[in-house]
């Protein structure tokens, strides 16, 4: 499996991925920051990664979720630094032949990321 | 020694990173001791915590050398 | 639950859509036609829709599903006539305060989807 | 009463949609009889097809009035 992952500051931009004919599915998770955290209203989180170990950790749990959930590619985007309302703090793209590995190592992932992958909410800015 | 510290651990340190002189091998309940020693505050981490070595966590029976880079990783909140 | 159907013979062009300051996450799914039918060759595949009947099941399906897991709003994008081996013969995003009714929501959707609403895959063109 | 053919239905039937006039109430399996007197490949649609009236699927036990729009519902295959 393709694995392709980008942590940085930049605003999260999917490119448009050109299509292989043996590719039947993609799906796509964009989280986003919601205007209020912890019933607070807000106007933004900053986010901050340990960025070598982030990557590798993500690299680490693709390869072991592809081994059950086989997809072609995978591509994360996760941003750092001050994230506006509205805007993506992370983006996953997951490429496969069939739709039920793609959504299954999609959600798996997500919930991995959440527990494992470290990356950090370390602020709110108030609304 | 180095210590990274991040998110809210640099809160409580107040540094991103320091050398930490140490003339033995440590557990990691060694480790936590002499960081709550420095920084009175991580105490408030220790169990939530994990520490890193390596861009890999460390499992509990680890042994930390005096040479070692350390990180350590409170509850992440990614995503 | 706001939903929006498109059913026509258009090129599937998602559109960025404003975000909710209470949408935590966008769920995608896009099926697209592979370069293989039955292990043979193609170089598209040809759908037809019963129209009317389906956006009105589509719409029964979506509502049904939401009382399970709350979501925002569901478009769905399908296209009918002769599509193209690499374009997309269905775009969903569904967009949700959390991730989980999001993904829940998608994937039982797409089950449905081919269980019960009138369209077909009437015909391959080789390759 | 309309029957409308989609997709393999139409193809079996070579139309679209025909006016078929009946003067009573047709059970659903009195329908298929009627369609595959007509075209006799229906036959091989009818078990795995359903049939919809108004937009909606027709239940087993429903009862099909002369003045019906029937649309004949092949497997889907959509998505």
């Amino acid at each position: 499996m393709q694995i392709e992952i980008i942590i940085n500051d930049a605003v999260i931009i999917p490119p448009t991925d050109t299509i292989d004919s043996g590719i039947g599915a993609l799906a796509e998770f964009t989280g986003l920051v919601r205007g209020e955290e912890n019933d607070r209203p807000i106007s933004a989180l900053v986010y901050e990664a340990y960025q070598p170990m982030a990557e590798t950790v993500m690299r680490r749990l693709l390869t072991e979720l592809a081994a059950a959930h086989p997809c072609h590619s995978v591509r994360v985007q996760h941003r750092t630094g001050i994230i506006h309302v509205g805007e993506a703090a992370i983006h996953v793209a997951v490429h496969a032949k069939h739709r039920a590995p793609a959504f299954a190592l999609l959600a798996a992932f997500m919930d991995r990321l959440k527990q494992d992958v470290p990356i950090w909410k370390i602020d709110t800015l108030p609304a | 020694m180095t210590v990274l510290y991040f998110a809210h651990a640099r809160r409580i340190s107040t540094v991103a990173q320091e050398e930490i002189t140490v003339t033995a091998p440590l557990s990691s309940a060694e480790f936590w001791d002499l960081i709550i020693r420095r920084h009175a505050g991580m105490a408030a981490l220790r169990t939530s915590s994990r520490l890193a070595r390596g861009n890999e966590f460390l499992p509990a029976d680890a042994v930390i050398a005096p040479s070692d880079e350390i990180v350590i990783i409170p509850p992440v909140s990614g995503g």
